[in-house]
Parts: C-alpha cells; structure tokens; sequence
C-alpha cells in the first residue's frame, strides 16, 4: 500500500469513527428521531472495502450501514440529514437512519430486515454481468444474516452465475443480545461454510486494517475479471449497544471484559500507531486531520440541524413511481 | 382484423416477445421459463429469440427470485419474472412487501422498481389447499403495488404489455382456467392502461363488479337474465389496485345495485372492499343492499367431492341477483351441463 | 381487589407464566427471548423459571421459527412463539398460510397445530417503513388463523391464556404503544373467549368498532364528545378473525350509525370488511353511510416531520363522528396537548 | 442383513414400486383427479430408511411422498382413497396425493411447497430432545429442495440443537424439467455443504439397497443417542415424467439415453438378481411375493374406488380445530 493510500485510509477510518461518535453524542438532544445502529469499533472493513471500490461499483448495505455508507463516499450531510428526519436528507425523511441511498456513488440502499438487501446485490451484479462491464456489486452484511435462508439462496444464485459479487460479512459476535453460540453450530467456520457452498471464501481480522486492504486488492480485480464470487468474513466487534447512542456491556449479554479486550484491538488506533512508529505520519499531522474532520461534521450537523423537516402532506407522495 | 382470435396464452406470449424486443433491458426468468412447457406455453421460444442472459431459468429460490428482480430494477431493468402457482410466491413477501412495494417511497423516490410478477391461480383436478390461492386481496392492501387481473385473452396482452412498462413493482394474476380461452388479439403492440376498468356490457338493473375467471361466468349469467328482461351493467375491473372507482361509482349511481364477484375467500377480500367504498361513498344512490359473490372462507379441498359446490359460478351469480331484485325465475337450465366440475373444459385430463 | 393495577407488558409475562405453569407442554421461543430485554419486559424471568429447553432464543430464521412450532404442535406442544415487528414475519408467510392454518384442513382435522404468534406493531420514533406494518388484515383473510389484538392489560392477559389453549394457530398482535399501558389485571388465571368482542361503553348515537390502540383514542373521542351530549357505543373487537358480528350487529341496529377504526392501511382492511358486511346485512338498519378510519394507503415514512399527521387519533374520529351526525362543535381544545407526536408518552427517549 | 430383512426389503420396494405402477395404470381411467408424482425408480431410500425407522419414529415428506409413506408403513388403502378423493382417504379428500398422513405409524404429513415440511421436522425433533425419548425424525426431500432458504436455516437449527433427525436427500438430478446445471454450482458437492454447514453428512448410490441399508443401520443409533443429526444424499432418478402417469423423456429436458442409463441401475432389479445369484431367494418365491403384492394393490384399489365421496358441504368443516 503507498503511503497516499495509507493516510486516505486512516482518514476513512476516522471519518466514519468521528461521524458514528458525533451521533452518540448529540443522540440525547432527541433530534435524530430514529433508530441508530452505529458501527463504532468495525470501521476498517467499511474504509477499507469502500476505498478499494470504485465509484461506479454498487453497494447494498443492511441497518448497520454509516459506516458503509461513508466508506463508499457516501454525502455526509446528507446522510445527518436523513436521520434528523429532514428534506435534504439522501432519503429525503422517508427512510431514517436504515434506510439510505447515495446514487453518485452508486449506493443503491441499505434496509433494515437481516437479509432483505441480498438478493438486491445479486440482481445488481447480474446486470453487471449481462453489459459485460468491469463492475462489481458489494454485499454489507452481519454474521446474524447468515442464519436467514436468503443468504443462501443468494450464494447460491451468485455462485450458479458466477456474478461479480464480493461478500462483506461483519462478525461483531452477536444479532442484537444474542450470542453466536445460541445461533450457529459451535466450531464451525462460515467461511468454510460458504466455501463448500461454492464461493471462493476468507476469513480475517477485521481490525487489521491492513490485512483487509491486501486482501481485498488482490480479490477485486478477481471478482472483475469474471473469476467469480468472493466472500470475506471480518471478525470484529462493535463497540456500543446494539442500537442507540449508549455502550450496553452492563446489561448481560456480554462483558465488560470482552468489549475492553476488544477495545484493544481498536483498528484506528492500531493502524494509527503504525504508521506513527514507520514515520509515515506526524502526530501534527493526524491532529490536524482530526481537527478537520471534526469541523466538516460539525458543519454536517449544522447542516442537518438547520435543513427544514418535510411537510407531512409529503408523505402521502412517492408511493408510485411515474 | 377482428377475427384474429388467439389463446391467452398467445397472447402473453406475444406480449412478451413485443416487449422483449422493444426495449433490451426487460429479461425474463422464473422456474422452468425455459423448460419444455414453458411457463403453460406463455414463454415458449422466448429464450430462442433473445438468449439464455435474458431469458432463464431459477433455482427454487423464490424470495431471491424477487429480490434480483429488484436489484436489477435499480439498474435500469424490466423483469418479468413468474410462478407457476400463487401460493408459491408465499415465500417471497419480504422481498415484495418490504422491498419491492416500499422502494421507491422509503428512498424519497430516488429508485424505482419496475418489475412484473405473474402469479398463475390454480383450480381443480385436486390442485387442492397449497396450489389454488388467489390472494389478490393481500397484494391489493400494500400501498406500492400495483395489481393486475386479466380476463380475456385481449386484456391479458395490452395489459402485460402495460405492466412490464410501468416504473412500478406489478403483481400479474393470470387464472388458470382462461388460458385456453380464446379471444381476438389484435397483432401489435398495444397498451391497456393500468387502473381502467372496462364496461363489459351495459345495463340499468344493477352494477355487477367482476375480475378475472368471474367475468366468464357473469357473462353466462347476464345472458340467462338478459332472456328474462333483468338489464345487468358488467364492469371487468381489470387493475384490482389502484381501483378504477370513476367507473364504477358512475356505473352505480346510475344503477342503484352493486354485486362484486371475486375468486378469493371473502373475509377481507377486494370484493369486501368494494362494497365497502360504494357503501361509504354512494349510500345514498344504493335502492338496495350491495352484495357479493366470492369463495367461502376455508382452504381449497383436493377431492372430487368435496369442490362440487366450491366455486360459485353462474348460477349463482343469477340466483343472488334474482334475490336483490327480489324476482323468481327458474334456473334449472342453468345448472352445469358438464358433469365434471374440475376441469377447465372436457379437453383437460389432468395431471396439473 | 380492582385496584391490582399492572402494565400490558406484565399482563402479557403474567399470563406466560401462569401458561407454562399449568401445562409442561407450553414452550416459548423467538429471537431474544432469553435476552436482558426479554421481548420488551414480556419474556423476562421465563428461562430461569422455566428453563432452557423450553424457553429458548433462536437463529434470526422466521420462517424456520414457525415450522418449529409447527412440527412441535404436530407432537403435542403449544408453542408461544414472537418477533419483535410484524414486518420480520413476513419471511415466515410460507410456513403459516400453507403450513400451520391448512394443517388442521388438508389432513382431513387429524390433527391441529396449537400455535399463539407474538407480533409486536411498531410506531413513532422514525420506525419507518420496515418497522410499523400492522398486517391484520393479511392474517384476518387467511381461512384456518385466528388474529387477537388486545387493547388494554386486562384484556392482554386474558386473550393470550385463551390463546395459547386454543388449539389452533392464533396471531396475537401487540401494539407497542400498548405496552406501557396501565389497568386492572386480576392476578390468577383467566381466560377472555376468543370471537367475542367487549362493548366498552354503552350510547346510542352511533357504533364504534375500534381494535387495539385505536380504542386508547376513541375513549378520549368519546369522552369530548359526551361532554357534548353524544352518546356512542363503543366495541372493542378484540379478536379480528373470526369477527363477533352477534354484537356488532345487535348494536348497529339500536344505533343505525357505523364508525370502524383500524391500525392497519385502509385498503382492503378489517374495517373495510366491517363496514362491507354491515352494509350487505344490516343495510335497512343503516341511517347514514357507514364509514372507517384508517392509516392512509402508504408506507409509514420515517421522519418526525413526515409523520406529524400520518396516525389519526382522537380528534379525526370526532370530527368524522360529527360529519356523520352533521353536527359541528368545537374541536380545538382536542388537538395533541403532546408536541411530541412520535413518542407514546414523554417518557419515551428512544431509541427503539 | 439378516436374509429375513433382505426378504423384507425386496418386499417393501416392490410394494412401492407395483402401487405407483398402479397409479400409473389407471390414472388414465380419469377417477385420480388430483396431480401425482410418481417415485418409480427412486424406491430404495423410501423401504431401506422407512424399514429401519421405528413404528414411532418420526417422518414428513414433500410432494413425491408415496413410496415415504408405504415406506414408512402407510396404510396402502388409505393412501389410494385419498388419490381418488374418498372419505376413507388418509386426509379424507382434503389434501390428495401431496398431502398424506398416518398417525398409526407417526408418518406426520407430507406437504406439496418445496422445503415446506423441513423445519416441521425439527419441530418434531426439538419435542424429542425435550422428552428425551430415543426417537428420530426424518426429513425427506429433494435435491431441489437444498435450493430454498429454509433448507438452510433448518441445517442449522438441527445442527445448533444437535436435534435427532436424519435428512434424506434423494438426488434426482431435476426439479421439475429443470436441470441441476441450471440451479446449482457445478461439481459442488451438496453432502461436503451440508458437512460443512455443520451436520455430519454422506453421499452415496441411491440405487444400491444394500449400501443404504447398511449406512443407514449405521448412523441411525448414533442419532438415536444424541450424537446429532445426519444427512445422507442419495444419488437416484425418477423414471416417470415429473407429475402425472406418463414418461417424459421425449419432451426434451433430458434424454432417452440418459433414461436408459438409471433403467438399467433399477434398484429393484439389482437386488433381487443378486439375491437369486447369492440363492436366498427362489424365482418361485419371487413370483409369489409380486402376486401377493399385485392382489394388495388391486384390493386397495377396489376398496379406494367403492369409498364414496365426501359430501360438498364437508369442505366447509374442519377449518378450526375444537
Ligand atoms: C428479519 C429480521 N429479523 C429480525 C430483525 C431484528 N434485528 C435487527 S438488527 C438484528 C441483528 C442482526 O445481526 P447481524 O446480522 O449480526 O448484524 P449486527 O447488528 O451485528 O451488525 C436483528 C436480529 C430484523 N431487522 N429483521
Ligand atoms: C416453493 C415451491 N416452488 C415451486 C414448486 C413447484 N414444484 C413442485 S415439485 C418441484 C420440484 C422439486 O424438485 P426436487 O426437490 O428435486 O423434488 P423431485 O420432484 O425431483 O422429487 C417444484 C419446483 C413448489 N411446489 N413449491
Ligand atoms: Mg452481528
Ligand atoms: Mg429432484
């Protein structure tokens, strides 16, 4: 990885970090009227993947989608707006937070039932197939989709096809409270899994940012190349609670201990300090990343905050398509 | 030119080739669109003509099925896709429900999903509880969708013709029981526009209100009840959602009576709807109670036996317009002639 | 004793636990059963009581969760199975409409599949499309289901012991803005019979059938109007399918007004079913049109903006009642108090 | 295998075979009024599995369930009555030949939706874990099954309950007129996917009776004791067209040649020929077990077709149970 591409990544990474943690923070205020599911402690995947795809590539994305969202380019302030319910949100209101799309960079949209977004990517890469074009169409999901029989079908469909496809999982360990150990047979690899299925399949962690930018590099111009669906899955960890702005080690599902072990493994940080001990970063220089970071998304809440609700009249509109 | 008479099944066929041709991005898949019987013969040679990316074949996955459909309806593709029974597509209503249907409104409007969905209904020789839903009344009651019922051969091209060029998802019934019917079809492309319903015949002594395999049947009656002066205005409802309301309020003020015929189970059916509107809306114009005709709320049995009296038909069509008229006529001769009550017609020996 | 006041959530865990106290053969599972939430208070202690063979969490599998229960039913179990939203269910039509409502029908009623579904209707709080389908009237036409949708605490605890003794496949929807509701709740077992509805309040001007959380707002409709000296009947359906027309209709006929109220979108609705049969049998009964209020036919979009006027309440159903009575009174000092018209109450901080 | 229970075997796949040839027969005759999928050909699963099985022993199946049912020890003139749509039909006329049951041999109900009646299975297999019996549920399907979502999440909650149930898979290579090329990976092996989705699983002939027998006397203790569920392809072919009496072959989804090819491996055939060449069976013997059988078959057939109808009115009762 040059260096150019390495600081893009950090940055990515940061974006969506400082974006995730901005909506925990301003949650309280009760203006961001919708159900959040931020991604705190998983963004390498979605910086990683999200650089590495081209614009024009296509990406579905499932409730847990910020980070995807903004790892492809997705507009920031369109999508504040979009969970502060407002006109200038990228789903102009109707979607909220699960609901989100950015047709510049070919976000086709990430909805909110574990699966739903499957196939969706599927018939997406089909086009891709049938106009011969060098595409690919990304699918963002959660091990817990991987219990829901559409998976299947759709590797199934992908892999009968050969579609350009790559497979995103995000292993966090757990479908809201309930640990994998109560959903997935003890042992068993999903990648192994999807392998036998028929789809060439990795697993990795999915907070060495590095690991996943080498990975990826090397699939991508596969799966361009007609070779055939691939299927990664990260094993990462969210941070906070499965939906909303607080942090939830308390309440039983899981440890305090495991979320601080896993905390350790913070991908910025290890990534951060990486390049800090190669020299291929200041600590003026990420302080003034940050420091700019932090302004643009602030100017986005500022954005989203002054943007006008929509008038409820509107939302008897757009239910048919012209 | 009006003696072009073709089946229904041509004419979907023909329809599918018109459309295919006319614009490269519908494609055409579903289980067995490509095998031998071709979807009832609907899709006969479609894959000859345009090739194995347009036209193909599915593992049974029906609620993948659909959702490719969608993702390919966000780059810019028509697909038509189809099962061979209703009930199959029971695997499918995320995808329909929560995507298909809501796409285009929960995105703010930005995507839409133009998709065609043909649902075929299956009816006798034992089809039985899993293979003869109709079911219109779920996909009527989902704002986004649109719903779709041909009766005649004619209706079933301009209107497939409609659906795959409409920019939303469109659930497309077909009844097993007309496909063989044979009706004029005029050659060229033509479009019946969506959410038009069409009067069949007119009349002044009551508005009836049918769909699908229920037009053939008020025919039959409306000519029994014609030979004994009763005037029946038949409306064929054609799109069951968005519903044609002009057509039929005009229909009902003039008339003052409303039946509304349906092939599903009644219990919070379209029929049930209907006279609920024209209640609401019309009861002042109302001379008498509105009614309707549509099947009993239970599943379809298999045996011989047991659909004897299942599906009401013309007969019964009469004998509840004799009553709202309060008139007495005697319809022996309208009794089935044909023994076997199973079957589309003598020429059907089975297996489905 | 009438002072033992609880909320609906602990309606809804008492009577679970009363069930599975009574008859080892009760189990209960769905996603997050098991977890600190336990299913919005409702599940909670159940495994520590009960064990983990019986009260277990599940894969995110829907329509696999119900054909579990449908095969444990087949073996003699009463399973109590959830989902958090309606709309997760829909993965699961296949295994209810062709699975667990026909089993009893297509094998001649050898045997029975004792199921009771949890479905919990979301609202407010940008929910958005995908998380605040209400669906009744999907269930309500299906032949071989019953649909219960209780209204208060009392009435929580009483259907659902009913529910899960009854011997077929029961939908036993929640309102989540019920949830939270106070009222009496005795603290021993009962049951409320299925298919009977529960006139709330006595009067005589016209017939209100309200369900759910509609009958929270037409007691305060109720309440400004008989300030006003109107005097309603209020009917608090209860169970959805099969309808209790035995009251209905015994209190349409003294009244001669119908105003039904539902939580679902008003095409092809229960209301709209009402309101067909009134019309078709009570029709001379009948001193004005018959009319129904419910969520407009579109998704339900997300934003506080968009759903500011989306859930009627309270005051449409006043000012509907005075346009059927052509009566006009001020209606001003009803408008929500509350600004905060996507909370159920101003404890509700989200964020779901 | 004791000669006694090869006896039996060759018994119990004749008597499948010579009723589903009966059906074929007379199905013209126009008095079956319902759709039929013959399982002519694929016999050996449905006698080795349903003779092993015990009398208490769960079993669902799908639409292709006749030869399951006999199998299993269904009662031969209830089954008939019920094709011909009579009172004394196993499903007294509501459900017709996709919809069999007989509570006498706990054959729990075979459903005509495919993947319908797989997590029916697992229902019926958590009960046994529950009351910890020894008793197995078996699941019959077909290749085309593996295709659905709910085949995939019942593998799963059978493997995470480590359930007692056996799957038995019958390969036949189509769905309907549909090739396994069209539906499913090339050179993917289903039983390497099941194992690897996390059910201990096997493919093998499902032609050769013998080796059914004995995998399967193998692996059903295991399962009876708790060692978890086990899934078994069966490589097989149907003879008849899909649905209905007649042959296909012509129609041109598959191949006279191809036909001729399975014809030749009749898992009848096959066993008895080596039974007569090993001499534990005499031809004399051979002729009287098919007499015996075809006097059966003919009796039941009477007895289905002097069955009267149900009455019309019938079809509005059992919608609810009491
Ligand atoms: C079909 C369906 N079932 C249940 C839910 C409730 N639900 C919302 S998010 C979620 C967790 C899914 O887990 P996973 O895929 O691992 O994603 P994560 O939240 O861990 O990112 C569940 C079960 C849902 N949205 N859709
Ligand atoms: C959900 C569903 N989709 C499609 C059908 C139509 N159909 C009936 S039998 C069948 C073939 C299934 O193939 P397989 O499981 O291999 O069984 P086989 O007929 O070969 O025994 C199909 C697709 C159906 N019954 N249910
Ligand atoms: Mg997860
Ligand atoms: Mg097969």
């Amino acid at each position: 990885m040059l260096k150019k591409e390495k600081i893009k990544l950090l940055k990515k990474m940061k974006l969506i970090r400082l974006a995730e943690e901005s909506i925990a923070e301003k949650y309280s205020d009760q203006k961001m009227r919708c159900p959040v599911h931020l991604c705190t402690g998983q963004e390498a995947t979605a910086a990683a993947i999200g650089l590495l795809l081209n614009k024009n590539d296509y990406v579905v994305s499932t409730h847990r989608s910020h980070g995807h969202y903004l790892g492809k380019g997705g507009n920031l302030k369109k999508m504040l707006a979009e969970i502060y319910g407002k006109t200038d949100g990228c789903s102009k209101g109707y979607g909220g937070s699960m609901h989100l799309i950015d047709l510049n960079v070919n976000f086709m949209g990430s909805t909110a039932i574990v699966g739903n977004s499957l196939p969706v990517g599927a018939g997406l890469a089909l086009t891709i197939k049938i106009e011969r074009s060098k595409k690919i169409s990304c699918i963002f999901l959660g091990e817990g989709c991987i219990e829901e029989g559409v998976f299947h079908e759709t590797v199934n469909f992908c892999a009968v096809h050969k579609l350009p496809v790559l497979f995103v999982c995000e292993n966090n360990l757990y479908s809201v409270y309930s640990s994998l150990l109560f959903r997935q047979p003890k042992n068993r690899s999903i990648a192994k899994m999807v392998n036998a299925m028929g789809i060439k399949s990795f697993s990795i962690d999915g907070n060495d940012v590095n690991k996943i930018y080498e990975l990826a590099s090397k699939e991508l111009p596969k799966i361009r190349s007609g070779l055939g669906p691939r299927f990664i899955e990260f094993k990462t960890y969210r941070w906070r609670e499965h939906c909303g702005p607080d942090f939830d080690n308390h309440i039983g599902y899981r440890t305090e201990k495991e979320f601080q072990k896993w905390k350790k493994k913070d991908p910025i940080q290890q990534f951060q300090t990486k390049l800090l001990k190669n020299n291929e970063i200041t600590k003026q220089e990420i302080k003034k990343i940050d420091k700019n970071l932090l302004n643009k998304i602030n100017l986005a809440h500022n954005y989203a905050e002054k943007s006008p609700f929509p008038k409820p009249s509107e939302a008897l509109k757009n239910v048919y398509a012209k | 030119m009006t003696n072009r008479k073709i089946s229904f099944v041509r004419a979907i066929n023909e329809a599918l080739f018109i459309a295919m041709k006319k614009e490269k991005k519908v494609i055409c898949f579903g289980l067995g669109v490509d095998d031998p019987m071709g979807t009832f013969g609907t899709t006969v040679g479609l894959q000859e003509e345009f090739g194995i990316e347009r036209v193909f074949d599915m593992p049974t996955s029906e609620n993948t099925l659909t959702g490719v459909s969608i993702g390919a309806g966000l780059a810019g593709y028509r697909s038509v896709i189809s099962h061979l029974r209703v009930d199959f597509f029971l695997l499918a209503m995320d995808q329909l429900v929560n995507g298909a249907a809501k796409w285009h409104y929960m995105f703010g409007g930005k995507t839409s999903v133009p998709i065609t969905i043909r649902l075929i209904v299956g009816r006798g020789w034992g089809q039985g509880p899993t293979h003869s839903q109709s079911l219109q009344s779920w996909f009527a009651h989902i704002p986004g969708l649109k719903v779709v019922m041909p009766s005649t051969a004619y209706n079933a091209k301009g209107l497939l013709i409609a659906s795959i060029f409409d920019n939303n998802p469109v659930i497309f019934i077909e009844h097993r029981w007309l496909h063989n019917q044979i009706g004029y079809v005029p050659k060229n492309e033509y479009k019946i526009p969506l959410q038009k319903a069409k009067i069949v015949k007119k009349g002044n002594d009551i508005t009836i209100v049918s769909i699908s395999f229920m037009v053939v049947e008020a025919i039959k009656a409306i000519n029994f009840l014609n030979q004994h002066k009763i005037s029946c205005e038949l409306i064929d409802l054609r799109t069951i959602s968005p519903i044609d309301y002009l057509t039929i309020n005009r229909s009902v003020k003039k008339t003052g009576r409303l039946l509304v015929l349906d092939t599903d189970n009644a219990n919070v059916s379209v029929a049930s709807e209907i006279v609920a509107r024209i209640s609401m809306n019309l009861f002042n114009f109302l001379k008498t109670a509105p009614k309707m005709i549509a099947l009993p709320d239970v599943p379809t049995p298999s045996s011989f036996g047991l659909t004897k009296n299942f599906y009401p038909g013309s007969k019964e069509i009469v004998e509840k317009i004799l009553k709202i008229l309060k008139k007495s006529i005697n319809t022996n001769k309208l009794s089935n002639s044909n023994d076997l009550h199973d079957v589309p017609g003598s020429w059907f020996k089975g297996p489905f």
